[in-house]
């Protein structure tokens, strides 16, 4: 009962800040705004304001606004963590926060691989995780990849586990990528297991995590199709665990040898859409486009969990999914209208309005 | 009442602008229409006006905010604010721009400054705080090792299911070290072990490049710290614990005297140039062509020659006021403007609570003036609660003059109070029971009705639910008015069939029960299969259920008697127990504390639900809202938007 | 003897009625915390919204009173 | 102008420089047409090559922008970090018609998705594509880097080449004809000159034939005033 009426609280407190979304009238009003100044300014009279503000002091123009929304996003997620973390079991929000992490970790990775300068990956992370900005700044200020890991390790930080495993075989192949995988595959395992459990929330994540697995397999799958990697490394870059698509379908997928095939092999489950889009896309093997499909259905579907039980981990879902959204889509027309695309270019690129 | 309102456009040479626009300002009479939401980008012969100077103000309110965001919060103090403010209004916009410009030069950068040290060293905390945890755990294996000149210590963190690692480690280090190494290892937590490794300083870059490429990890320390034995590390770091919350202190007391000096006429400036950027950004609301400007805007029909002429007085016929015809569905678009008698006022921000009509709705302030202090007294219905709360408010009201929402609050209690002493008459409440136990007051007699709340409970609740018919009939009269002024005709329909069928309903019942001739059984089905159809055809289907929620509402009015009950009992129980006390002093205590709580309760729940039967039972039948207030164009603006 | 049906009748009445509006409250109550503080304008509807379930209480209320009363 | 030695020897020599040059000439010429054969034909290569580099620059340009504003531009560093990596290439070189002409390892540098050293779960197909454009890009950098130096290299040649013809036609062969001329004329009027002199020796012969005795008071003739007459 106890979580009921916390949920009361906490889904009361996310409608709030999801009816201050911006609308769609609003990104139209953007779209049509002559120049990046004049999305600033109509920006400040948003629930943005007080970033723009504050990323105006040292940045101007686009960089403005895209500081402003990086601040954004890391505040609201950090807002929606700490109220699940006031109000009830965290585990939830944590999933949901740790890709954030995950790229972090990554970014750092992947700077210290090419000895990048500490202020350059620091420009590059997202304090959004459950990483702060103490954590993150002292990964960075080790001296290598080795430095990191054994850090995260010292700190007990899960994702070292991963990382140490896959250590040796990066140090000899010298490729990162073993790594990247081995944290990506991780970090689903780790969301899985938290929601295996049987009440309504557990239920509710994992069908949405099952399906991001999905959606990344998917696309995994049209590029190996594309670059012809043979079905034997196939399963390294499978993540298991899918709401719909197995490891042996996926293989069966990558089999068909074909992109156009392989959609015609997902007839009959949720992502039967893919198979609809132009003819030509088959034959210019272009991903992008699938991706845009699989990215929409996503977000449909995230966005679409507004709708569900009103007293459950289903709105923070939705809402997680709609500022996700708003953020990618204002960002999508500052940065067009900067290089001044066509409206009607603006408005097939964003995600979804 | 709501007053009409006419849209005017006021066109004038650009030249003319700025004067045109302090004339307005200062007459207070114009509620600007955003013009450029009505500009499409390709329109080329109206564009939209740019806000002039607005970039500067801007650029020094994001300053001064960004200062004020890293000073400690301090607590406003309004006399000196208001001194403050004399002060600053006196001067003119550079003036007030070099001051805040001197402001942000003397502060900005110091501010910022403390506020990134302090965020650094609350960042060296949290890592330190990191560091700590592990080396508590690894420090008890330290007096187990020997201390050595010329060795080195380093820790491995093994995964518990890797632990046969650890062997191989031993066996490659003996190779490498000619055995001149120690290795401890214990438990840090249920899947990690921590294993301390001593050896000669002369095979370091040997063991660490071996340690390298092995399936563990090295404790990661920062570099002052490197080569220290555990303990002392933790003393040092919780001497850089102390040393950095010493510096935050001061660093927080250096923030604190500069809030003490300063924070009072930064929020004064803050306020003042928002007022100017809202001043400004007004500008953003016009239209202009080549050489001429356009405002648009909404004027009281009685304000209208008094605009008409402060423009004319200057200008002449250079700037013309067109009055716009708007055919009456636009007129939705109109801002709502009050103009009630004061007695009225405080109640209209009850219905703002929840949100201000549209313009061609029916105002239904008076009508809660009317009612609310009515069912409010109806409630409280005591002579000496109605005087306390009346006391109450009046001194309230005196004590916090500045808060505008409490002297609202306030009025209503006062007049609310008027109703509760009256009632308190008619039912010879005073303190509940005390007055009649006194012999000071009885209850009247009426319609051949004592009106003693206890004894007459059933004439009570009867007369509630004939307020609630009343109220809910009043109500979908008025929904039938407001859907004939919009020409709604199913709304009108919806609502007359509501009638009928209710009506029907009620005659039926009654004349079932046998307080009226039986024969009007059939006269009330009829009216209800009259009725019906017309909320079939009005509301759909499904309008035929509010019916049954209608009938809920009416009943919902026995609130007034039950609240009325509640109250009698509890204030009949403090009698009764202030009584039943062998001790004087016992029993009046007793008694005073009980009522204290009843009235209390008495000024809480009654408002309530009063207001709630407002808000629901009776807006529901015919207020819509959402309509925008009337706001004119003048200093401090109602308002700051947010 | 005394006939202990009515005051127990109407202490359930009134005790369910009770039960019945504290639960919708707290419920309505935590979620209208929330609403106001993302959004205190609507502060208005919140109080409206936990004053809507009181209407059980008295009800109850109405009813245990009229059952010792009119039943003595 | 260089003065020439008057004899038959030098004007032998000199027409056999003349031939000399002139046969060079001929066969620098000849090497000119093929070079501007050449060029023209490796121009043609170029400006094709240049068309797509061209095209796949928008291409590319277009494809950044979209990962860019889609994904976030951090995001976008971020595996740029990850496939962050020097390059090296081969140069060796070839000749066309003597001139040398670098040639670089067609190494491809487009790679597949799974070589760009960052995991592909996470990485949209935007920065894919992006990635993918800029390698092509670069690999047609690459190769218009070799054709177009070849280009300059055999255009420099045929300015070259044209410089020599043009010296050879305009300035050695009218000299080497103009000092066989003046040899010649030289020689001939040297032979003119004696065919005087001994028609006028044989008729001092004739006359002192015709008077025995005036051939006392005559001065003798002899070799040496023959010559200096």
């Amino acid at each position: 009962m106890a979580t009921s009426v916390n949920y009361g609280y906490v889904n009361a407190r996310i409608r709030g800040m999801k009816s201050r979304l911006l609308g769609r009238e609003l990104l139209e009003s953007l779209i049509l705004k002559p120049d990046t100044d004049a999305i600033i300014t109509e920006l400040g009279k948003t629930p943005y304001r007080e970033e723009i503000e504050k990323a105006a002091v040292q940045h101007a123009g686009l960089a403005c606004i895209e500081v402003a929304l990086r601040m954004d996003i890391a505040r609201t997620f950090r807002k929606i963590y700490s109220l699940f973390k006031k109000e009830m079991d965290e585990k939830y929000a944590r999933i949901l926060l740790n890709r954030w992490d995950v790229h972090n970790i990554k970014t750092i990775l992947r700077g210290k691989n090419i000895h990048e300068p500490s202020s350059e990956i620091l420009g590059c992370l997202i304090p959004a995780g459950q990483l702060d900005e103490a954590t993150l700044v002292e990964l960075v200020k080790q001296p290598d990849v080795r430095g990191v890991i054994d850090l995260l390790a010292t700190w007990r930080i899960i994702y070292s586990l991963p990382l140490t495993q896959h250590f040796k075989e990066y140090s000899e192949k010298r490729d990162l990528a073993v790594m990247e995988y081995a944290l990506d595959k991780f970090y689903f395992a780790i969301a899985l297991d938290t929601i295996r459990g049987n009440t309504d929330d557990d239920r509710i994540m994992r069908e949405m995590v099952a399906t991001e697995i999905d959606v990344t397999n998917i696309r995994s799958v049209l590029k190996m199709i594309r670059d012809r990697i043979p079905i034997e490394e196939a399963q390294e870059f499978l993540i298991p665990g899918g709401a719909v698509l197995d490891e042996k379908r996926l293989v069966l997928l990558v089999k068909a040898g074909t992109i156009k095939d392989a959609m015609k092999q997902l007839a009959g489950s949720p992502y039967e859409f893919l198979g609809q889009v132009p003819e030509e896309t088959f034959k210019q093997e272009k991903i992008s486009v699938f991706e845009k499909e699989l990215e929409r259905f996503l977000i449909r579907k995230g966005t679409g969990w507004f709708f569900g039980d009103p007293l459950s981990i289903a709105i923070a879902i939705g809402y997680v999914w709609a500022k996700f959204t708003e953020v990618t889509n204002i960002r999508i027309i500052s940065r067009l209208k900067m290089a001044d695309v066509a409206e009607k270019i603006i408005r097939e690129e964003l995600v979804y309005v | 009442m709501l007053q009409k309102m006419t849209k005017v456009q006021v066109v004038g040479p650009k030249t003319d602008l700025q004067t045109v626009v302090d004339i307005l300002y200062h007459t207070g009479t114009v509620h600007l229409e955003d013009i450029s939401k009505t500009i499409t980008p390709g329109d080329t012969i109206l564009r939209r006006l740019e806000m002039v100077k607005g970039g500067e103000t801007a650029t020094l309110l994001a300053k001064i905010g960004g200062i004020i965001l890293a000073l400690p919060k301090t607590k406003g103090d309004a006399g000196e604010q208001v001194r403050l403010g004399e002060d600053l209004q006196r001067k003119n916009p550079e003036e007030l721009t070099s001051r805040a410009n001197q402001l942000i030069d003397q502060l900005e950068s110091t501010t910022r400054d403390l506020a990134t040290k302090k965020s650094d060293l609350e960042l060296n905390l949290g890592s330190l705080s990191r560091y700590e945890k592990i080396i508590e755990k690894i420090q008890p294996l330290e007096s187990q090792l020997p201390v050595l000149e010329g060795f080195e210590v380093t820790v491995l963190l093994v995964q518990k299911e890797f632990r046969e690692v650890l062997e191989y480690i031993q066996a490659a280090l003996r190779e490498i070290t000619k055995n001149q190494f120690e290795l401890i290892s214990a438990d840090v937590d249920a899947t990690t072990l921590a294993t301390v490794l001593i050896f000669n300083k002369r095979y370091s870059e040997q063991v660490h490049s071996f340690i390298f490429s092995q399936n563990v990890n090295e404790v990661r320390l920062p570099s002052e710290y490197m080569g220290k034995p555990f303990h002392e590390i933790l003393t040092l770091i919780g001497e850089r614990r102390k040393e950095a919350g010493k510096e935050i202190a001061a660093i927080d007391e250096h923030l604190q005297n500069l809030a003490t000096t300063w924070y009072q006429e930064l929020i004064v400036l803050q306020r003042i140039l928002e007022d100017r950027n809202a001043e400004l950004s007004v500008f953003s609301k016009f239209g202009q062509t080549e050489y001429t400007f356009v405002i648009m805007g909404w004027v009281p029909k009685k304000y209208v020659q008094k605009t008409k002429k402060a423009l004319a007085d200057t200008f002449g016929a250079r700037v013309i006021v067109n009055e716009i015809d708007v055919p009456a569905d636009k007129m939705n678009a109109a801002p709502t403007f009050y103009d009630n008698p004061w007695f009225v006022k405080p109640f209209e921000s009850l219905i703002q609570l929840i949100s201000p009509p549209k313009y061609r709705e029916v105002d239904p302030s008076p009508l809660i003036a009317l009612f609310f202090p009515i069912f409010f007294g109806l409630m409280v219905g005591d002579i000496a609660y109605g005087l306390i709360i009346l006391a109450f408010a009046t001194v309230v009201k005196r004590k916090y003059r500045m808060y505008e929402w409490l002297q609202y609050l306030m009025n209503i209690l006062a007049i609310s109070s008027i109703p509760s002493i009256f009632f308190g008459f008619l039912f010879g409440e005073f303190f509940g029971n005390f007055g009649e136990m006194m012999g000071w007051i009885h209850p009247m007699t009426f319609l051949g009705i004592t009106w003693n709340r206890i004894d007459a409970m059933i004439p009570l609740l009867i007369l509630a639910i004939a307020i609630g018919v009343f109220h809910v009939f009043l109500g979908l009269s008025i929904g039938v008015l407001n859907a004939l002024t919009k020409g709604d005709r199913h709304h009108v329909c919806d609502k007359c069939g509501m009638i009928i069928a209710i009506t029907g309903l009620l005659v039926t019942i009654v004349a079932m029960t046998g307080i009226i001739p039986g024969i009007l059984v059939n006269l009330g089905i009829v009216l209800i299969l009259v009725g019906v159809p017309l909320i079939v055809y009005g509301g759909g289907f499904f309008g035929v259920f509010e019916i049954m929620s209608t009938v809920g509402n009416i009943l919902s009015y026995a609130r007034i008697m039950a609240i009325g009950m509640a109250s009698v009992v509890l204030a009949l129980v403090a009698n009764t127990l202030g009584g039943s006390m062998d001790v004087l002093i016992v029993g009046i205590l007793i008694a005073a504390m009980l009522h204290i709580l009843n009235i209390i309760l008495a000024m809480f729940s009654p408002f309530l639900h009063s207001f709630r039967l407002h808000a629901v039972e009776f807006h529901s039948k015919f207020f819509e809202g959402g309509g925008t207030l009337y706001s004119p164009f003048k200093k401090s603006m109602e308002g700051k938007n947010e | 003897m005394v006939d202990w049906g009515i005051p127990i009748g109407a202490g359930i009445a009134f005790g369910l009625g009770a039960v019945g509006t504290g639960f919708a409250q707290s419920k309505i109550g935590s979620a209208g915390a929330g609403t106001i503080a993302e959004r205190p304008e609507t502060f208005g509807y919140m109080v409206v919204l936990v004053a809507i379930p009181e209407t059980l209480v008295i009800l109850g209320f109405v009813v245990s009173a009229m059952m010792i009363i009119m039943l003595k | 102008m260089e003065q020439a030695n008057p004899t038959r020897m030098e004007l032998i020599r000199k027409s056999a420089q003349i031939k000399l040059a002139e046969q060079g000439r001929d066969l620098l010429r000849e090497k000119m047409d093929a070079l501007i054969q050449e060029f023209f034909r490796i121009m043609q290569n170029v400006s094709r090559s240049r068309d797509e580099l061209d095209a796949m620059a928008d291409v590319a340009q277009q494809s950044l922008l979209i990962a860019l504003a889609t994904d976030d531009p951090v995001t976008v560093k971020s595996a740029s970090f990850a496939t962050k990596r020097g390059l090296s290439l081969d140069i060796t070189g070839k000749n066309i018609m003597g001139v040398p002409v670098p040639v670089i390892e067609k190494k491809r540098i487009s790679k597949s998705v799974f070589e760009r050293g960052y995991s592909i779960i996470s990485v949209s197909g935007r920065i894919d594509e992006a990635a993918e454009k800029f390698e092509g890009e670069l690999d047609l950098v690459i190769g218009l880097a070799e054709t177009e130096t070849a280009l300059k290299r055999i255009g420099g040649e045929i300015q070259m080449t044209r410089r020599r013809v043009n010296a050879l036609e305009q300035v050695l062969i009218p000299q080497l004809k103009s000092q066989a001329k003046y040899i010649k004329n030289t020689i001939d009027e040297r032979e003119r000159e004696d065919l005087f002199r001994l028609k006028k020796v044989k008729k001092i012969i004739d006359r002192k034939k015709k008077a025995p005795g005036d051939v006392a008071a005559a001065p003798p003739v002899t070799p040496s005033s023959i010559v200096s007459g």
